[in-house]
């Protein structure tokens, strides 16, 4: 067991799993000189360049091209340097990886892997910032994962490196995140399962459904307001598309209270999906309307620290929104 | 003396029959799908028609089944030269459950054989320039001597897929045939409205690769630019973009009147003069490799198995409404 | 007055227009030969060629010269041949034409029109059939409209070519909606506003909340369902962003149950927004569960009318919702 | 006799002068930036040192104000040859309300320039150049004199949007300059890597317009090519794609750490031999256009300038929280 941060974390999978199995390998912007993050540092040295490959600055191709070496046999894990970047290859995501499996009527597939850093707290602005898992939670036939403990990062890494059909993997980059947040993750490998939330905190006078780095900020608010005598259960989606249902209505029938927090804007935002299930499979077990807390309907963060402040939800949002609910 | 074109290219007699009995086979396809949807017996289709030597003289050059072809909806004579057979095509027409290509799902024409080493295509243009780009660079670190021939119209040439796949195939040298049909139309849109420059193959200068221009009529011009290609490719020397001059000689779709934008002159002109069936006929007869009775023969064969093969697509079962739910994800057992 | 169908509104809006306003033009792939539709049919012959241009194929380019346009001072209206080639537009659309305002702190504005017609049950498979609202539901900066009755689209297409921001407008082109359809559309020129919901009928028992083809044949299962003794209140949204927020939760108010019908599939459609809302803030007036029709959760329509049929909602599977949601 | 470069050129000495000081202006300022940065008074910059002989030389031959200009990131000389004010790029650099750009919404460089004619750009590379092709559509529509001048490195060339956009302004013969500053990497990734052909320039034959590569460092050179440029596209002839070679003398970022991918040497002698700013200041006092006393004078001005501007912008407020709200759609009275 090392104590390890996400990026370590992602570092020392992809290795592990590039050692296993040669079909795998590493594209992107700046790879080989291990990324701007530091996610491939050490991988050209260890694997050699056919493993780890610089591309040109252009994220439609660098999905194509996945796509394309996945056709051929190979299981490639694309990085998009900043989900900001990942719009460009929307038509790669959506329209080709996604469906190659359903328009072949099963016959080929397409396994692909894309990494992308995401998410605000970073002075980053409006194109370093943004969180983009909306825009492709509307597409079946993609699997989208976005774990932030470093021991789901892993299991969901390899899981989706394995994963027959195209995944995203969303990583927040924010420093509490990307770097700051450390935990034991076992040397050995082991796979999560795609599809799986995890209930990171039982509770039972309210849940809070989220992801990504509102986990911290939502297990941070329980400890407060479990000083206060508020009892928070925290699920942790990790996976968000195929949602886990059954996990977010048990707690919500056990709780009968439900806040779904994410840093996206609200319109939009996968919340409302989230919402949606509770108020039509959970409706019976609702002491309260369903809530959510969410960044407001703005482009994306401004870079002024006193924009991004304002506009981020953070802890003590958080905390205000599950003291209202539960004290309703 | 001069050796006739296809001695030249070390093409037997019996190929040049084979080639000319494809390409009239993919005509008769065509032309009964056509029919096929004038009797409403299918929503939808598009054909080839006039491609066809720009087609079969492409997939000559190739090791069918070993080489990775990725064919666009014009390209019937390509998938019937690399072994699909008409019943197969036909199931696609008829979008039947048993259509090896998508099992209904697509639209006719968009085609996918796993068998055969046809990669699934989708209908948003130029999106498949970076698969093949992808698969390039498959075959390249895998150490395979395959070559990867990917097809498109002109109008895909506008796409931002395709300057970015040519630039990756370009940089490291895989082995790609990037392989345009320009018969001058996006559907209404005019080659010079799409492109400053005249022709297709210009593009390569700005990736540092041959760039080629054959008249797709003439099967043996074809061939012999594909055959350099390659082997170019083969011998590692990296990708070259080929531009088929074609004609389309039916509307873009059947969905579409050309009369809007095309004059009947224009198309009238293009059937005599540019037709690469007709062309090969005559060189066939003119040549002696066959006599026209055994021509009409073969002509007449084609035309029945096109019937033939629309008969037994229409009898075989569409595929069950639930069935829409199944292959979003592998299923278990699948990969 | 005249009869009109939406095709052709949408053309005679878009003379009506161009003949007002000199800065209008339009562009895309065939638009000079009248569009594969007919929207722009005879706008060549009347207003010459710098006000109708055909662009290459490049739907990224398609609206980045329309933004570019509208940074020139012109109003573009931009057309996408099919929805379903949109996606490449997506990094112009949301990392641009949406975010100009906002980046640009009020400086600059991005007065472009993006036109798409969608939708199935066309027999267009995959790629001739798709709703892509929810691609863009997500960002704050656009407006999207999908007006389905010709006097709504005349009044939503002026309204939109007229707005300063970035408008989505998206035509449903099946074979009913843009063609079959045909109502009285003033001669006279009218706006109808950007983010008014209309309700289409009146009714106390249920309402349904939808959009898009989706309004006739709530209509017609209204019809049916007034016979069995059921009130259903429809709601045509017309305008998906901004969501008229006020209009469904008063229709909900009043009848306490409430079906959301989408054409799209389920999972991360709009639906799930609007669910959110209801579940929020008239959770006190509901009677049931908030109910969602919609197409199941496959990546696109499938061409084989067996397959289509089975995946698109349809007036029977509104009516036999409805009908289960009345009589919950 | 041959006349000196500037005289050449139609340039006054007053023009050479000024050119300079511009040029020191923005490396003063740039290099503040990297102070603040360090004392940990801006959160992040990005600076174009290296790059001012390329930027200068190219505003030259524009009609400030007039002509639209789309710089990018790395462009500090450009917008303050276009008429920025040093307080105005200091209120970016602090991300302050009053910061004409953004008033501190976007990250540093990221300009806009409402009275100047700069749009304003985004951080995605390249998505302006189709906005650049489309500004080109309507200077053209509406029969204006103007010029568009889009500014971008060498990675952008990569990206679907400037095959795209050079396309369509080439089809339309719109007068646009799409002017690269080619200083041979994108972050770490050298040139080679993403690009088969050795120059951007080359890229202009796929669409059949001149394509120019110049000596970034010489400003004269730059100016010269520009110039024709300009001229050609106020003609009606259409646009041209200039490449200014130039050198990145700091790491890509303040977020970067260029010695994972830069050797030392190679930065050290771009520094000694590449340095736009130093090659001019031998020309002015070789030419004897000014002595070194008063060059070292204008120098210290510079630095004085960018420390107050910089003072100025520290002192200015930044944007309340609560107007993150502002300006998502039109607000009453706006357009
Ligand atoms: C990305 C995209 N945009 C638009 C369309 C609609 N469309 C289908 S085919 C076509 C024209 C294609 O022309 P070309 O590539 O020259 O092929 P051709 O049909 O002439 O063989 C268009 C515009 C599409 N399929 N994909
Ligand atoms: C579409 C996109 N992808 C990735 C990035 C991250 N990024 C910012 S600048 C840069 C390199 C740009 O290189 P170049 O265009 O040569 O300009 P230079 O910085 O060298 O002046 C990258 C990859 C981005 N901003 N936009
Ligand atoms: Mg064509
Ligand atoms: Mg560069």
């Amino acid at each position: 067991m090392a104590l390890q941060n996400t990026i370590e974390t992602i570092n020392s999978t992809l290795r592990e799993i590039m050692e296993e199995d040669p079909r795998v390998f590493v594209l992107g912007e700046d790879v080989e000189m291990g990324g701007t993050f530091g996610a491939t540092e050490g991988c050209l040295e260890a694997f050699g360049p056919g493993r780890v490959i610089d591309t040109p600055l252009a994220e439609a191709s660098i999905v194509g091209i996945a796509i394309g070496a996945a056709l051929g046999g190979l299981l490639p894990v694309a990085e998009i340097q900043f989900a900001d970047f990942i719009h460009a290859a929307v038509d790669q995501i959506v329209n080709e990886a996604a469906k190659m499996r359903y328009r072949s009527n099963g016959a080929f597939s397409c396994p692909i892997v894309v990494r992308a850093p995401y998410g605000g707290g970073i002075t980053g602005g409006l194109y370093h910032s943004q969180s983009v898992e909306a825009l492709f939670f509307s597409t079946p036939g993609l699997k989208i994962v976005a774990p932030v403990m470093p021991y789901d990062v892993k299991g969901l890494l390899r899981a989706a490196v394995k994963d027959p059909d195209p995944v995203l993997f969303f990583e927040h980059k924010n420093a509490l995140a990307y770097r700051g947040f450390r935990q034991e993750v076992p040397e050995e490998p082991y796979e999560i399962p795609i599809g799986k939330a995890d209930v990171k905190r039982e509770g039972k006078d309210v849940s809070v459904i989220t992801y990504g780095l509102m986990v911290h900020y939502a297990l941070a608010a329980a400890e407060e307001l479990a000083r206060e005598g508020i009892d928070v259960e925290v699920v942790d989606l990790r996976t968000l598309l195929p949602l886990d249902e059954e996990t977010i209505l048990s707690s919500v029938r056990k709780t009968g209270k439900v806040l779904i927090a994410h840093e996206d804007n609200l319109t939009g935002g996968i919340g409302g999906e989230i919402a949606a299930r509770i108020a039509e499979k959970a409706f019976w077990h609702l002491d309260a309307p369903v809530n959510r807390l969410a960044a407001p309907d703005i482009p994306a963060m401004p870079y002024a620290k006193s924009l991004e402040d304002f506009a981020m939800p953070d802890q003590q949002k958080m905390a205000e929104a599950l003291r209202n609910l539960a004290t309703l | 003396m001069n050796a006739l074109p296809h001695i030249a290219l070390e093409l037997s007699d019996g190929d040049v029959l084979a080639m000319y009995r494809t390409m009239v086979l993919a005509r008769a396809l065509d032309e009964r799908a056509n029919i096929l949807y004038r009797q409403g017996k299918i929503a939808f289709t598009v054909t080839g028609i006039g491609h066809e030597g720009a087609q079969v003289g492409a997939v000559w050059a190739l090791r069918a089944g070993h080489d990775v072809a990725m064919p666009y909806y014009r390209d019937t004579a390509v998938v019937l030269a690399l072994g699909m057979t008409p019943e197969e095509i036909m199931l696609g027409e008829f979008a039947r459950a048993a259509d090896p290509s998508s099992g209904g799902r697509q639209m006719p024409k968009h085609w996918g054989h796993k068998a055969l080493n046809i990669p699934s295509g989708s209908s948003p243009v130029g999106t498949q320039i970076p698969h093949a780009a992808g698969l390039g660079l498959a075959v390249k670190l895998k150490g395979e001597d395959k070559v990867v021939w990917v097809s498109f119209g002109d109008g895909a040439v506008s796409r931002g897929d395709f300057h970015e796949g040519i630039n990756f195939a370009a940089i490291h040298k895989l082995p790609v045939i990037f392989y345009c049909q320009n018969n001058r139309y996006a559907i209404s849109v005019p080659f010079a409205k799409q492109s400053p420059v005249p022709n297709v193959a210009t593009r390569a200068l700005a990736y540092g690769i041959p760039g080629v221009t054959v008249d797709g009529a003439d099967v043996f011009a074809v061939y012999g630019a594909m055959r350099e290609a390659v082997e170019r490719a083969r011998r590692g020397e990296g990708p070259t973009l080929i531009e088929a001059l074609t004609y389309r000689m039916d509307p873009h779709t059947t969905n579409d009147d050309d009369r809007k934008y095309r004059p009947r002159e224009e198309v009238e002109r293009a059937r005599r003069e540019q037709d690469p069936v007709r062309r090969l006929r005559e060189y066939v007869l003119s040549h002696g490799l066959a006599s026209s009775e055994e021509l009409e023969q073969l002509e007449e064969r084609a035309r029945q198995e096109a019937l033939e093969a629309a008969r037994k697509a229409e009898a075989a079962p569409p595929p069950e409404g639930p069935t829409a739910l199944r292959h979003v994800y592998a299923e278990e057992g699948s990969a």
